[in-house]
């Protein structure tokens, strides 16, 4: 049996910029393969995004996809329905997302009798997944906690804006920013509350936090959603230029706001990419290839500095990722 | 004076039958739907689909049972999630930490008896408002489990706890055979029993019930128990077949449950509700939910379709129903 | 005397703003049947429901046999052998019958675990039977008309075997026929040791079958009289605290037609046409289920109209909603106050204002202030007690709930008023003083319908009188032509006037 | 005797002030909360968060207002957060394409009266149950300000709308005048006018009310319709602070708002409801998530507190105001 994976910390992983270079390029798809794609939800853009890369590979290659999403986040049963009928409709192969560690489980269960591949992507992580596609969530926090310290030496009071409370994302941003940070010693997280992914209680919780501390150098949010609420709240307070806020996810929004000098960065894992690999990721173990178990996806902290690199086409940002990466 | 009489005889058959007009036009909504998806969706009517929807349904019929029992009395259940969320986490570490199968089992049950019973006494003895009173505990369970797990879920559920709700019984899955038990047993206490009258009357007239002696904290007290004790039993029902016990499961249980309730006739004034049409009602949405599925319907469209179907139905048994 | 069967020993009941009840005692013998009488509100519903396990007296002893009794809800009155009938129906309306009957007190089996239904349905059917053998026992009670209810009511007090039988109004809605059946029981109750408390305005039925009777009022106990020796216009006497007038029927019928009804169907109503006219106070009598309250609730709106019109002063009127009709003018006082009359969290004041809103206010904003002075004026008028017009409706007793809604009708201005049984459940005193109300009333130029089931209220008040029979008008009476016998002959629809089924008026 | 005449005189006063003793438990139990959270987060009470309480409670109240009269008429409206959803979406659209911030302010407005008249067709013409109906349009609503905007959030609401709902006027955000404006008009509804009447009237005894010539359905419908306006107002106060519209706005605020009037005391079975005691709610809701977010209190035990504060709340008020 597997052990219980734990995609952060996996040693049985391999970069995405690697595939090629240790297993040739992509085999070809056989004609009429069906893959079934099952998101947490369509009402946040990173799960759109990503869906498009599934669809822009698959596209390119012949092999046709059907992407759905529960009705809501948080709708556990509703999403191992659809991943359900998915295997009683004879896909061949499984890109899940699934909404908790655990209510995909009986998928997993239903496809290995089946024999279809199920691969997991991003952000829930599947204890029996044999094949986890996505990034390093820890990864998130710890990249905005460095920032603050190459950039504000001096240290000073954040404070943390958080996901839902329980979900894997928000635990590990949470934890890798948090335990980042206070190891240099010279921060002090002041404040770290839930905001539920929601921008209006993001909104109220940031008022309140600068309200009691007027001396706050930033906010690091577990995404993109809330840190735009908290940029309003940041402005609201007259402390702009003075409070860094950080995103994560990198959805355009956000990137409008970096190019308006709003808001001062997010990590972007670019889903679109990240679906392209995970699509990947799902034809090369159709094809029988033996894929580690993790394959990590990239991430980038962008900021007012960099955000241009990362605006262009797909391809272009494949290939800005694909140099990061051989660096 | 003829009027008396006809009026007299009428409604004395629905007695007899245990399947009312009112179901009746609950089964209509059904068979709609059923039609519909087998013409837009070649898998649903396979005899496998049909199991499908069966299993998928079953935990919202469980849920939904309970709370028909909760609404019949006058009263509703919105933590059935938190309770099933800490019934599920306790039963699991319990389960992982080595205690037999029965007692962990035992133990979820009356950990989900035990926040029926404190919703029950809020209301009963306290006098507050179902609504407040379930609405304040939905968030209190669901603290009380994240801060049990520290948030984590509790994998390891061993095999043998899960292969008593995964099996299957000449081809039914138990989770199916289980509800279906419980169905019986809710129709007997309902139809069969004291405290089926007393619900029905602290529902219905509640001075009433009040005037001719009937306990009528006892009687709440045993609804919220009872929808409970289903919570919990739901919660197994997931932990065995998803291997771990999440604190976070359950989420918007509640709606689900009073929808099938409603759809299948009981009324949030008290007093009416019953089990046919509440097992037809978690059918109705458990059916539509895989029948979109199957046609491929993006999430937005499925949501809509959610709503709409809700009204329609409504609408449908309204008009099959009559007026009143 | 031996033990008392049941005592009452300084009772005192206190709501908050009213003393209800004031240090009560009174003793009652096994066997005895004894009424208990008093103005509306006096505080004899308080009482009973003391004796039931429903209040909690403030201070004082409920005492059966000699013991002392602590009720802690109905179920323990119950079981301490004390059976009650509630002025208001107290019934379950998706259960059947026989459940309503049985409910806190089920025939089981399995140790308590299942209920026999077709044992407590033949149990049920046995006792009906001996007031309304046409009730089935199994049939939704909410299928019944209000009447049988009170049946039924009747028939769960007498289930199980108890040594105190307590009615509140038991006959409120029933016909003398179905009393007659009542008497019967309770004078066998009385001769099998059975102490039976009787609550009823109907001095007529307390004379026939009560021994003695206590006196209420405004919560006191004013006095015991021993029925045999004392006539009834001394109990009166005891009740209101002064004599009542015997008055005559007085009649200001002028000859302007004001309202016509031609042709006139719903769904229970035929063909129904009469002229109606200023000042004049028009009866309705006929049977149970005749037909009555629909041809009110059809001109008031809340019934449809299928056929026929209705011409208020030579225009025709278009009536499809209660609206409709107050704006013409019609005021329709409900036979069902509880169900259909009140709003029961609203203060009195609230209540009296509700149909004529648009009226009291300017600007669309109520002038609060007018409404209280015409609410204050009015209610004066009715004789509201207590005089509390903050004061939620639902605390007041029935009668004075009746007296708000009439209050009601004359805030709105109705020219037209139709009054469904008015004096259901209302006292000998409050009973003229609405006698003169509606006198007055036609006095000033309106023109009032009445619909009775009491042939001497109908006889007393009606300028004309309508009998219905099965839905129909089935003869027209002048003034002149009226008396008891051939109201009944034309009723029932014999020629005689004496036929089996006359006894279901009250004579 | 003499008891009718004190009893006369002891009630009259609550008549002449709005601040009922049912009120007056709510305040209590403002207090003590404002007195804990007053020793336990030394910023608490300080003027300025005070106004920042006021100000993050006002999108609550404004919902919860609008939810005291339907539930005053003796219905209740889940549907609340998408109407706001919906109505944010479209006004946000108009602005971004350059349509006068009056017309889109009105517009919007317009939609959300639009979605309330939908729950109230249905309530009051097609007799249908108000928890379902709006349990229906929950969803229905939600699916179409999602679809309307391919589930993107629209950006760039223009300085000039945003100026209207974040300047202050003396130190009082605009949004708190707004409110407070909304709920003056909320209390003369209520207190003043035939509706309010009608209000009280349908929900405390329907069919008493239809005799005595209230127009029920235009009543319902009236109640609907404000609810629907309100939320939409709630949600331009939103998009005026965030500077964005999202279709996923206004998630459960539908529990909050609820939450409001009960802890300000009106009860679900309809015909009892106050102005003055569902703001002192909203604040009571308000300024426990200010105070525990003062506190840092970590993100279980919030949940946690939020739920005791509820049940806590209702028990106080229960306690002052006595049973019944
Ligand atoms: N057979 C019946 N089925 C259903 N409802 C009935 C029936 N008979 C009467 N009702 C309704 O019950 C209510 C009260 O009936 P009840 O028997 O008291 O009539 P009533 O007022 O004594 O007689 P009348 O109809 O002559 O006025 C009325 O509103 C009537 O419409
Ligand atoms: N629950 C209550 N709360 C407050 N006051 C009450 C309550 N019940 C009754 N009262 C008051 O107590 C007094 C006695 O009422 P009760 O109902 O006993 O009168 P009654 O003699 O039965 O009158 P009726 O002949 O009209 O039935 C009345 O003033 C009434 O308003
Ligand atoms: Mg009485
Ligand atoms: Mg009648």
């Amino acid at each position: 049996d597997l052990a219980p994976l734990n995609s952060d910390s996996e040693p049985d992983r391999i970069d995405w910029s690697q595939l090629d270079k240790k297993f040739g390029p992509m085999p070809a798809a056989p004609a009429g393969l069906k893959i079934g794609g099952v998101s947490k939800t369509l009402t946040n853009e990173y799960w759109r995004s990503l869906g498009e890369g599934y669809k822009s590979l698959a596209g390119k290659l012949g092999v046709s996809v059907a992407y759905q999403a529960a009705q809501s986040e948080g709708d556990q049963l509703g999403q191992l329905t659809i991943a359900e009928g998915m295997v009683t409709q004879g896909y061949k192969a499984l890109l899940l997302s699934p909404q908790t560690d655990a209510n995909l489980q009986p998928v997993m269960e239903q496809a290995k009798a089946a024999g279809i591949t199920v691969v997991n992507v991003n952000d829930a992580v599947i204890p029996q997944a044999e094949h986890y596609v996505g990034n390093v969530q820890r990864d998130n926090g710890v990249r905005v906690a460095n920032w603050f310290i190459k950039n504000r030496p001096e240290g000073g009071k954040v404070a943390i804006i958080e996901g839902q409370a329980g979900v894997y994302a928000a635990v590990q941003r949470t934890a890798g920013f948090k335990k980042t940070i206070e190891e240099n010693g010279k921060f002090k997280v002041v404040a770290s509350v839930p905001g539920n992914w929601d921008r209006q209680l993001s909104y109220d919780a940031a008022t309140t936090i600068l309200q009691k501390n007027p001396d706050l150098i930033g906010f690091y949010c577990n995404n993109d959603g809330m840190a735009l609420g908290v940029v309003e709240a940041v402005k609201a307070a007259g402390l702009q230029g003075k409070v860094v806020v950080f995103g994560t996810d990198g959805i355009s929004d956000a990137y409008k706001s970096i190019a308006a000098g709003e808001l001062t960065g997010t990590v972007d894992s670019f889903p679109v990419l990240t679906g392209e690999v995970a699509m990947e990721t799902a034809l090369r173990l159709y094809a029988g290839q033996k894929l580690p178990r993790v394959v990590a996806t990239p991430q980038a902290l962008i900021t007012a500095e960099n955000y241009k690199q990362y605006q262009g086409k797909p391809e272009d940002v494949r290939a800005v990722l694909l140099k990061a990466a051989a660096n | 004076m003829s009027d008396t009489n006809t009026a007299t005889k009428s409604p004395a058959p629905s007695r007899a039958i245990a399947f009312s007009v009112r179901d009746a036009g609950t089964l209509i909504g059904l068979l709609i739907i059923f039609g519909i998806f087998a013409v837009l969706a070649p898998d649903f009517l396979t005899s496998r689909n049909l199991i499908n929807i069966l299993q998928q349904s079953s935990i919202n019929a469980c849920l939904a049972l309970g709370m028909t029992l909760v609404i019949i009395s006058g009263g509703i259940d919105l933590s059935v999630g938190p309770t099933a969320a800490v019934s599920a986490v306790i039963t699991a570490t319990l389960l992982v930490s080595g205690v037999p199968v029965p007692i962990a089992l035992v133990g979820g049950l009356v950990i989900g008896a035990l926040c029926g019973l404190v919703n029950g006494l809020l209301i009963a003895y306290a006098g507050l408002q179902p609504f407040i009173v379930t609405l304040g505990t939905l968030s209190t369970y669901r603290a009380v489990a994240l801060i049990y797990t520290g948030g984590n879920p509790v994998l390891g559920v061993p095999q043998s706890f899960r292969a008593l709700f995964n099996g299957s019984v000449a081809g039914i899955p138990n989770s199916v055979v289980m509800v279906a038990i419980v169905a019986v047993l809710a129709w007997v206490l309902l139809r069969k029993t004291p405290l089926g009258e007393y619900l029905m009357a602290v529902g219905g007239n509640e001075e009433a019930a009040y005037v001719a002696g009937v306990p009528i904290a006892l009687t709440k007290i045993a609804a919220y128990v009872i929808s409970g004790v289903l919570a919990a039993l739901a919660s197994m029902i997931l932990i065995g077949r998803l291997g771990a016990a999440e604190p976070i499961l359950g989420n918007l249980w509640e709606l689900d449950a009073i929808a099938a309730s409603a759809i299948g006739g009981a009324s949030l004034m008290g007093g009416k509700g019953s089990v046919a049409g509440t097992l037809l009602g978690a059918i109705i949405l458990g059916s539509m939910r895989n029948g979109l599925t199957l046609m491929n319907v993006q999430a937005f469209y499925q949501l809509l379709a959610t709503g709409l179907i809700i009204l329609v139905a409504m609408m449908i048994d309204r008009v099959t129903r009559g007026r009143g | 005397m031996n033990v008392s069967r049941l005592s009452f020993e300084g009772i005192t009941k206190e709501f908050p703003g009213v003393k209800a009840l004031s240090s009560v005692s009174f003793e009652i013998a096994p066997g005895e049947i004894h009424a208990l009488l008093g103005e509306n509100g006096a505080g004899k519903s308080t009482l009973l429901k003391i004796l039931s396990g429903v209040y909690r007296p403030t201070a004082g002893d409920v005492r059966v046999d000699g013991v002392a009794q602590a009720f802690r809800n109905p179920d323990d009155a119950r079981r301490a052998g004390i059976a009650m009938i509630h002025q208001e129906l107290q019934q379950v309306p998706n259960l059947t019958v026989a459940q309503n009957m049985f409910l806190g007190n089920s025939i089981t089996t399995l140790g308590g675990l299942v209920v026999k239904r077709r044992e407590q349905e033949r149990r049920a059917a046995e006792v009906l039977s001996m007031i309304d053998p046409g009730i089935d026992p199994s049939q939704p009670i909410s299928s019944l008309r209000v009447a049988q209810r009170q049946v039924v009511e009747i028939a769960r007090a007498l289930l199980n075997k108890a040594r105190i039988v307590a009615m509140d109004e038991p006959t409120s809605s029933l016909t003398p026929a179905e009393f007659d059946r009542l008497a019967d029981i309770i004078r066998g109750l009385s001769a099998s040791g059975v102490a039976v408390i009787y609550v009823s305005h109907k001095l007529d039925e307390v004379f026939s079958v009560c021994q003695r009777a206590s006196v209420m009022r405004d919560g006191q106990l004013v006095g015991i009289a021993d029925l045999a020796s004392t006539r009834p216009d001394q109990v009166v006497a005891m009740m209101v605290g002064r004599e009542l007038a015997n008055e005559q029927h007085q009649s200001f019928r002028t000859e302007e037609v004001t309202m016509s009804l031609s042709g006139v169907s719903t769904q229970r109503i035929r063909n129904v046409s009469f002229d109606l006219h200023r000042g004049e106070v028009l009866g309705i009598a006929g049977l149970v289920g005749a037909g009555r309250s629909e041809v009110l609730r059809a001109i008031g709106g809340v019934d449809r109209i299928t056929s026929g019109t209705v011409t208020l002063r030579g225009k025709p009127l278009s009536i499809s909603r209660p609206r409709d009709a107050i704006n013409a003018g019609i005021g329709f006082l409900p036979e069902e106050r509880k169900r259909e009359g009140i709003i029961p969290g609203r203060s009195v004041t609230s209540n009296v204002a509700l149909a004529s809103l648009p009226a009291f206010s300017r600007g669309g904003i109520i002038q609060h202030s007018r409404v209280r002075k015409t609410a204050e004026t009015l209610l004066q008028r009715v004789n509201l007690r207590p005089f509390l017009l903050d004061r939620p409706i639902r605390l007041f007793s029935g009668g004075n709930q009746q007296k708000a809604i009439i209050a009601r009708w004359l805030a709105a201005g109705s020219k037209f008023l139709l009054f469904d049984e008015p004096t259901r459940g209302i006292d000998i005193g409050a009973k003229s003083e609405i006698y003169r109300l509606i006198e007055q009333l036609a006095k000033e130029g309106h023109s009032v319908i009445v619909v009775s089931s009491e042939l001497p209220e109908i006889i007393r008040l009606s300028d004309r009188v309508l009998i219905m029979r099965d839905g129909a008008v089935a003869a027209e009476l002048a003034r002149h032509e009226l008396n008891e016998e051939t109201i009944v002959a034309h009723a029932v629809g014999t020629a005689s006037g004496k036929s089996g089924r006359e006894e279901q008026f009250n004579v």
